[in-house]
């Protein structure tokens, strides 16, 4: 295991993957965690509408100077605000959300199935968890990006022929961005479209329970 | 001429009881009742039945853990993904001394605003096939697959505002907004504490986001800082 | 018929007998035509709050001078605001009146059965008629009063035993008050409560298809 | 930088087709999508199935039936008390040229509402026991009936808002909201005309009434005047 622990994106690297994913005027959801670093990788020549699930439509990056409590993303962080923004309420967010009117969401994973089952809100160890927006985000995004690390900490695999963990919704994901891989969800079954920059796919394959197909086109990020 | 303004909070909350089911407006720092709910610690009212979005460490909220005042919280958010700091709910929740119905956040708002505006209850595609659905009526529309979720009322809410006038109207500031004005829909008795109070008349009619329909009682006060820990 | 014609209140009247059952801080909606009238005849000393279905509360009385298009009631005519009124949208509106928010409707009525059924959208000589906001509102106020002719400009009795035109709702009126008599909807039946100035209650009866118990506190409408 | 403006009504609405069901913002005087309609008359597009609250004479809408352009009405408000003066559409109707359903005014706009929020359907007791009932289906939830409505979506909704940016957010003014905001989040192409167009940045935040996320197109267009014979 020892040399293959430092192959891989890192964390920004994975958000810099899932941050090429999105065009000129898309509405996006970062979830917390890893997918709020998307942002800071987005192309400056595209225009993208980030949407906070507590009510802000249009936020920018993080706030660094002074903490407004009222101004703050799903995550509770303080941030900008860019022209054109605009506030509503919960409900108003999630009818927004629900109403498929957000083009990408980006969440983190525990677990994800050959069948684009998502499971990321319950912690098996702490005997507990938070479902918070993840579960409307799942169902009313048109577009499911995971953003998560290929195996847990512990090795566990993590992209499964079953979810062990309990669903946050069934058959929502459409895309997988990890360390090691981009892997697409297709109604039979996974689709390994790249490797990370020196990641052989057979280890992607040895770390990924389900068979997956490869794409003919199979190349390496381009990062 | 109607006035709703009360001179602190605890005369605003005065008939708060034991065993009742409270809402509590905001999202983290944003939007948080908090002078409200010190007075409600200050009260020691017992068996509260928390309606939040979330309950954790930095909470306002958590505050009333210290003394088991509360029973039981409906949220979307109160177990931490990171084990290493624990809110006080936390703990009483792993010790089994507190109950917890998790709720998905745009149900736990729709449930809230189909119980203030007279909806008998929501069908939506969130929940299904995972745990939330247990014990919840599937119902089939068109074709598609809904849960039946049903409305969720409280004996009080308390909401915060950025400013109020006399008449009960409420105007909120950026993304402070987030559960109140629907939980100000849907309690019987609505109590808001507000930055600044001004006379009735003087607030902008387009700006208020909280008709005075919905708010019993209005008190001033200035807001409480709020550290959260994601 | 001829002199009975003459007996009986006004619509103006009809209107303050309504405006006497309005307390302070009410949420009042009333409905197009006769009711409007209410708001004229509200006791100086009381504010109420009068909601506009189309998204105002606290209106006040009507604009004479310019005509704002965008500040009108749910008939269209142009408004008056009083301090600390708000504006809304349709759903919110009607969140209000179908939540039980708005303490007393006023709504014109076509027929009222002894159940307090309630007819007033169908006009059988149009062959059609406009629903508007009147179902909901009918279903949804704490409290409906319904302002009306005792009869119908053709003798036509309107308190009947059952309704004969389509329903706006069954089962919602709590008050009839026409240019007759004011009749309160119980239970077990109607209640006469109060005659007009120099109508005697055997009148009212002959013109009311049900029986009606009277009240012992039966009395003439102090106006 | 995105730009959602377009220079003429006309161009706004190049893409309206035959038989599409667009729904139209507006009560009465307020609010009412005036330009967008005329352009719509000239285009001469039919059998157009129009949602919209009101229908009626001096409505801007009611001008589409003199060329008979209109299919079919889902209203509120259509048919008026007095036979005095009756709209095109009212002749037209009781000639049996133009189809009419007709919904209490709470449930048409619930019903968008869910079609735009991804609610399954609207369980409301308006309309039990009367005609509206016919064909539906009656839930009971908790011992009490409900009339199960479903969500009511169009290819195109033509908006009015006071002011709106090049991003495509809007500003509502007074009674101006109405149906507006609702109808800008059901359908698949939504169409804003607005009296003042400004840069995008210059809108507060706090007032916007509809977000960008929903508006597709925007021209900026002088009201029309409305004269309502009610």
């Amino acid at each position: 295991m020892g040399e293959s622990d430092v192959i891989g994106l890192s964390r920004e690297l994975i958000a810099l993957r899932v941050a090429r994913e999105l065009r000129e005027g898309m509405v996006v959801n970062l979830g917390i965690g890893l997918p709020t670093l998307v942002a800071s990788f987005l192309p400056p020549d595209i225009q993208v509408l980030f949407q906070a699930e507590n009510g802000i439509l249009g936020y920018g990056g993080l706030s660094e100077t002074d903490f407004d409590p009222d101004l703050i993303n799903a995550g509770g962080q303080p941030v900008t605000l860019l022209p054109g923004a605009s506030f509503f309420d919960s409900a108003a967010s999630f009818a927004m959300i629900r109403g498929r009117h957000v083009d990408v969401a980006v969440l983190g994973g525990l677990e994800v199935s050959e069948k684009g089952d998502l499971a990321n809100w319950y912690l098996p160890a702490r005997g507990g968890g938070s479902i918070g927006g993840a579960m409307d985000l799942a169902v009313g995004a048109r577009r499911l990006i995971v953003a998560m690390s290929h195996t847990a900490p512990d090795g566990r695999l993590r992209i499964r022929t079953q979810c062990e963990y309990p669903l946050t919704a069934p058959g929502v994901v459409d895309l997988i961005v990890t360390d090691l891989a981009v892997i697409e969800v297709h109604p039979n079954g996974l689709f390994l479209t790249e490797v990370a920059p020196g990641v052989p796919p057979d280890l992607v394959d040895a770390r990924t329970e389900p068979i997956m197909q490869h794409s003919p086109m199979l190349k390496e990020m381009a990062l | 001429m109607i006035d709703k303004v009360f001179p602190s909070p605890d005369d605003a909350i005065h008939d708060v009881f034991d065993g009742a089911a409270i809402m509590f407006g905001g999202f983290v720092s944003a939007g948080s009742p908090s002078n409200l709910i010190l007075a409600l610690q200050q009260r020691r009212t017992k068996r509260i039945i928390a309606i939040a979005n979330n309950i954790g460490l930095g909470d306002k909220l958590d505050v009333l853990c210290e003394q088991h005042q509360i029973a039981k919280v409906i949220a979307t958010f109160a177990i931490r993904a990171s084990a290493k700091r624990q809110s006080l709910f936390e703990e009483q929740y792993h010790r089994g001394e507190v109950e917890l119905e998790l709720v998905p956040q745009g149900t736990f708002v729709e449930r809230i605003r189909a119980a203030g505006a007279g909806i008998g209850a929501v069908l939506t595609r969130t929940g299904l096939g995972t745990v939330v659905q247990e014990g919840k009526q599937v119902l089939t529309v068109d074709g598609v697959d809904y849960l039946l979720e049903k409305p969720l009322r409280a004996d009080f809410a308390f909401v915060k505002a950025w400013k109020a006038d006399h008449l009960g109207n409420l105007v909120y500031r950026m993304a402070g907004r987030n559960f109140n004005p629907v939980m100000a829909m849907a309690a019987e008795v609505v109590i808001a504490e507000a930055e600044h109070v001004v006379e009735t008349g003087e607030l902008d009619p387009e700006r208020v986001g909280t008709p005075a329909v919905y708010v019993d009682r209005v008190v001033e006060c200035k807001p409480l800082q709020i550290r959260w820990y994601g």
